[in-house]
């Protein structure tokens, strides 16, 4: 494998380029032209395949990219920032924490067991390969209606794929969120993120460098499958997919659990320079990206790549997306030394390739030159775009509806048939029925799982710390405002975090769109990514990494425009966590952190009491956040709160229902007086969602408040809590809603099961007779 | 005291075994590698929760063949304590250690939840600390965690009080609401006649620490370390 | 109408993974089974259905598969017998 | 030697309850098939194997089931078929 001048000629048997293979190739005429001049001639199948992987949406961000530079990224404990496998922040006593979120969605939707799977599996190669041990994975899903069967099937197999793949390996799933609404039936989005810790001089880079290392395929054979995963993952999904199923890839955890413990004790042992995971578009993104980031040449023969199937192509070998694959670059003459640590782990090993002085990125065939790049340009030179943008006017429209003028129903005179039927909605009620499916507690590090409170927190072994970790992000408020959706995105998962105890410190950020080249949805992407840049700046959480997955778009329509947000907060002391139900042993006082508002538009009350998605969702004023979290996390040191919960989708009712009941064991009344805000439209005063606002249980309530007036939010005790109670009584003036704490309960708890209970996971979707379906 | 943690390709609760022996009990804990022949001289041999192996074809199956279980079944042969937690269960189950088998969930999914369990005899190695009929709360996280039996050996297994931990609901009664599996007769943790083995599904290495998953698992160990001291 | 037992086998499409074939493999000829080249773990399904003939028990059985049974993403399925029972 | 494909059926033994089985049959009943009786789930396995004759392979493969494929707990087998690959 030594330098020399080559010439690339086209392999016998390869299809010869005509236009409409590079159309099939997802390349537009001027991105073709664009590589023609780049190579100075035509390229061959191999190298047309290699770029239509690498210019796609997936790898190349080319409609994101110059938006997502506006997003703040820095902070002194940002250790790395994005443009690595995962951001990596310093948490103190030297310990260093990765995180990195990904979408599944397109896979998702094909194959709901493998996508989730193999979802779960690639994000947790971007952790580990950073040298951080995966500690802790979150998931974030997004489905259409329960009342389709398809639905249920694949709300069934992404659970189910979800679990079994982090289950075996043996990392604990933590937190999350579940999202039910018709704009993802066609298109279920499916993001996981993964969270490891490392010491801080265990961070590695995928930066390939040091001339004549060799390049170290690692893990898996190659196959056939996937093949073109990453331009699926770019395209609008149509009954055409049907056709691509073959792409779908099938994850074997246990081979992973493997390769994560020989990867990081590869890297512990000093023989290798960088580590990449074979993730979308396989061996050629990873090898062409390591390039890229180390400024230096490789060439691959593929000949030496461990294969699965005889007769594979270079262009098969090169773009298969086979899992539980590494790339590695190791300290020449070390190459013993990889083999022997993957043999203790039952892997292979294979020398593939080289990193070599000359600027180019070279594949071969044995002697044959298949695919040659001038240096790094493969990566650099993808054009990016910006697209016209314009709002949809009937977008605007429904924003501008005033819905204070919605007519109640009937049933709504009794404001607890409303809140009972709030709790009933898929999207409030409890997740046990996922979660219960999901290790939580593996690794013995769990200190606040799933239900328990607003984030997970996970402690970091051999340190009083924990992080406290969460997944946000409403669809239908960026839907209606992306700048504002955008924004809440950030502050509630800040919010959720700060709930445990936590201090926010950096976020991982998902952005799920529809088709970006629709000036429509160009211009939610453009708007949702100020939001959270805002957002960000303003509460001090810099952007460490992420990923865009456009074109979620089904014949049924485009997604919401769903940015979901993954923080990472750290909890100083295990004595800060702060749990959400309402303590079970004594009496407390119950304090309001921010204030009602007549706020009712975007509301999940108007979503599922009065299907409609329509008015401005609440206002997201970024220093009031600042302060409630601030105010917060000085009365949880302080040692004043006994528990803590945001007011989010269903309002302030429905919040103190989860107080109430969030500890089914341990259930807790309370009666609480809103006469204070009896100006307020009723339903908005329980239901609307207005932003900025926790309820805290505590035994010193002037203390609570005063915490609060110190950092200028609005604070007010608005009742007690009755550990012995049956009741959540609410009074607002003459108003009295008193709901029982059974009913309540019954409705949370019983939602999901019930609906699940006639549809096992085995069970396919019955209106469409041509979808995938699975067994056991 | 020296405790041995068997570390299976697929183990994925040897760690937690590790620090539940280590720091919570306070005592020495060694890996044990499954390509290894070696013991180690250990007191006790912990068989860990996991996948081994992946769990393909059936749970316990393949690594029922680990190098080291010929050692670890020569070892529970000579008398030597072996503690076999969930997965650890299986592959003691498929070994011909325990007696039975597993098979998937009634729910056919998996599941992961703290259970009450209540202590069956206090007769053994591994329960002396605890008090007859006293109710723990341990965390079970399986998907194949169905013990079942032929109708003799599960009578054999109760005529001997052979039946160690019993899943019950929240009376403490081992009905089948309290069954989170469907386990024949409720039974979560069975012991060898000769008492030396058990096998546990739930996970008592989760319940050491108040601080996640509280400590009714702790008296376990404590009993192990109580018999082989005493 | 008649009782017919048709029995189905559902293997792993050629070319898809199947870690488990793998697993096992490896397991049998590390047992001592070193003539063991390769091996397919799939699902045998026996579905005992009421039809009016053996013909119609098959047509309605290769429903059941595409239809549920077998997952035409990643699975091949052929039907391997059919007895009156 | 010649290679041989074996196939392999793993049954959950009779009195072995098998729930998925069960579910299955209540899936297929709810997807519109009412003749379904009842329905058992089980393993199909095809091992390739190298062996002089069909009935080494046999034998071969029945010890392989005894030591791994199946569980005499809970599991039944038999050798479906064997065939020169
Ligand atoms: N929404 C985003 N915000 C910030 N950084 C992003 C975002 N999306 C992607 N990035 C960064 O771009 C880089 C490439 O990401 P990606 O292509 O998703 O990684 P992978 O190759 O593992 O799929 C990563 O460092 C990632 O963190
Ligand atoms: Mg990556």
């Amino acid at each position: 494998m030594t330098t020399r001048s080559t010439t690339v000629v086209p392999r016998p048997g390869d299809p010869s380029i005509t236009p409409a293979l590079v159309a099939e190739h997802g390349l537009t005429p001027e991105e073709y032209a664009r590589l023609v001049a780049m190579l100075g001639r035509e390229p061959t199948f191999t190298e047309l395949g290699i770029v239509s992987a690498l210019w796609n949406e997936h790898c190349s961000y080319k409609h994101s990219r110059p938006l997502l530079r506006t997003l703040p990224t820095t902070a002194p404990y940002v250790l790395q920032g994005p443009g690595e496998n995962a951001g990596v922040i310093a948490v103190g006593d030297g310990l260093a924490v990765a995180f990195k979120i990904e979408s599944h969605n397109h896979p998702s939707a094909v194959e709901p067991y493998q996508g989730a799977a193999t979802g779960v599996g690639g994000i947790l190669r971007d952790v580990f390969t950073m040298g951080a041990r995966p500690i802790a994975t979150l998931d974030s899903l997004r489905f259409g209606s329960l009342d389709s069967a398809r639905v249920r099937y694949l709300f069934a197999g992404v659970v189910r794929g979800v679990g079994d793949y982090g289950n075996c390996v043996g990392i604990p799933t933590v937190a999350g969120e579940v999202v039910f609404d018709p704009a993802y039936t066609g298109n279920p989005l499916v993001n996981a993120m993964c969270v490891g810790v490392m010491r801080e001089d265990e961070l590695i880079r995928a930066r390939a460098e040091g001339i004549g290392n060799p390049i170290i395929a690692v893990g898996a054979r190659t196959g056939r499958d996937g093949i073109h995963g990453a331009s699926f993952a770019s395209e609008d999904l149509s009954a055409a997919s049907d056709a691509k199923r073959p792409r779908v890839q099938v994850g074997d955890p246990f081979t992973e659990k493997l390769l994560l413990e020989a990867s990081l004790e590869l890297i512990r042992s000093g023989h290798i320079v960088a580590i990449q995971d074979m993730g979308a578009a396989g061996l050629t993104s990873s090898s062409a990206e390591m390039a890229a980031r180390g400024d230096v040449g490789v060439t691959i023969d593929v000949t030496r790549v461990p294969v699965r199937e005889v007769g594979m192509t270079p262009y098969e070998i090169l773009l298969s997306e086979s899992q539980e694959r590494m790339l590695v670059v190791a300290r020449r003459g070390r190459e013993d030394d990889v083999r022997a640590i993957l043999e203790k782990w039952d892997l292979t090993a294979a020398v593939v390739g080289e990193v070599i002085a000359e600027p180019v990125y070279r594949v071969t065939e044995g002697d044959r030159v298949v695919a040659e790049f001038p240096g790094s340009r493969l990566v650099t030179d993808c054009p990016t775009y910006t697209p016209a943008a314009r709002e949809d006017p009937a977008i605007r429209a429904a924003r501008e509806r005033d819905v204070s003028t919605v007519p109640p129903k009937p049933e709504e005179r009794d404001p607890a048939w409303t809140l009972e039927t709030l709790l009933a909605s898929p999207t409030i009620a409890s997740k046990a029925w996922v979660t219960r499916q999901y290790d939580t507690s593996v690794r013995t590090s769990t200190v606040v799982g799933p239900g328990a409170g607003d984030a997970a927190v996970v402690r970091l072994r051999g340190s009083h710390r924990a992080l406290g970790l969460k997944t946000d992000g409403n669809g239908r408020y960026a839907y209606l405002d992306p700048r504002t959706g955008g924004r809440i995105a950030v502050a509630e998962a800040a919010r959720n975090v700060a709930c445990v105890g936590a201090r926010p410190m950096a976020i991982t950020n998902c952005l799920n769109f529809g088709n970006p080249t629709r000036p429509e949805v160009y211009h939610q992407l453009r708007e949702v990514i100020a939001g959270i840049g805002e957002a960000c700046r303003a509460l001090g959480t810099p952007v460490t990494g992420g990923n865009v997955s456009l074109y979620n778009e089904s014949p049924s329509g485009s997604v919401y425009p769903t940015p979901v947000i993954g923080m990472v907060g750290l909890v100083e002391t295990l004595d800060h966590v702060t749990r959400s139900a309402f303590p079970a042993d004594a009496a407390a006082a119950i304090v309001l952190l921010g204030s009602p508002t007549a706020e009712l538009g975007g509301s999940e009350y108007l979503a599922h009491i009065h299907a409609l998605v329509a008015g401005a969702p609440p206002a997201c004023d970024l220093a009031r956040e600042r302060g409630v979290i601030d105010a917060l996390l000085s009365a949880i040191r302080a040692g004043v709160v006994r528990s803590a919960h945001d007011a989010s989708d269903g309002g302030l009712a429905v919040a103190l229902a989860e107080c109430c009941i969030g500890d089914r064991e341990h259930m807790v009344g309370a009666a609480v007086d809103l006469s204070a805000w009896e100006t307020l439209p009723l339903r908005a005063l329980l239901f609307g969602e207005a932003q900025g606002r926790v309820l805290v249980a505590t035994s010193e309530p002037a203390a609570v408040i005063q915490a609060a007036r110190e950092r200028g939010v609005p604070a007010r005790q608005i009742g007690t809590t009755d550990p012995g109670g049956r009741d959540l009584r609410i009074s607002v003036g003459t108003t009295h809603v008193r709901a029982r704490l059974d009913r309540l309960a019954d409705r949370y708890y019983g939602a999901i099961p019930r609906i699940m209970a006639g549809s096992p996971a085995i069970i396919r979707a019955q209106e469409e007779p041509t979808a995938a379906g699975s067994l056991v | 005291m020296r405790f041995g943690i068997v570390s299976f390709p697929g183990s994925n609760c040897d760690t937690d075994a590790y620090h539940a022996v280590a720091d919570a009990l306070g005592e020495e804990a060694v890996m044990l590698w499954h390509k290894s022949h070696d013991l180690a001289g250990v007191d006790v041999v912990i068989l860990p929760g996991g996948f081994a192996y992946g769990d393909y074809l059936r749970a316990g199956a393949i690594a029922r063949f680990s190098p080291i279980m010929r050692e670890v079944v020569a070892y529970a042969q000579r008398g030597g304590r072996v503690l076999a937690i969930c997965n650890g269960f299986q592959i003691a189950c498929e070994a011909g250690l325990l007696p039975g088998a597993f098979v998937r969930n009634v729910s056919q999914s998996f599941i992961c939840e703290p259970v009450p369990l209540r202590v069956e005899t206090t007769e053994t190695a591994f329960t002396n600390a605890y008090a007859r009929g006293q109710v723990v709360r341990i965390p079970i996280a399986h998907g194949e965690g169905r013990y079942v039996a032929s109708p003799a050996e599960l009578d054999a297994l109760e005529d001997a009080e052979r039946v160690v931990f019993r899943y019950v609901n929240a009376a403490g009664e081992p009905t089948a609401d309290g069954n989170p599996n469907g386990a024949a007769r409720n039974i979560a943790g069975i012991i060898n006649a000769a008492g030396n083995v058990l096998g546990i599904m739930p996970h008592p290495e989760r319940a050491v620490d108040a601080t996640v998953g509280g400590v009714d698992g702790l008296a376990l160990f404590e009993s192990l370390v109580a018999r082989v001291a005493a | 109408m008649s009782r017919y037992r048709v029995a189905v086998h559902i293997i792993p499409r050629e070319g898809i993974l199947d870690p488990q074939g793998h697993a096992v493999a490896d397991a049998l000829r590390t047992l001592g089974f070193p003539g063991v080249q390769d091996v397919r773990v799939g699902r045998h399904v026996v579905v005992e259905t009421d039809a009016d003939t053996a013909e119609a028990a098959r047509t309605e059985t290769r429903a059941m598969c595409e239809r549920l049974l077998a997952n035409p993403v990643i699975e091949d399925f052929e039907i391997a017998s059919i007895t009156r029972s």
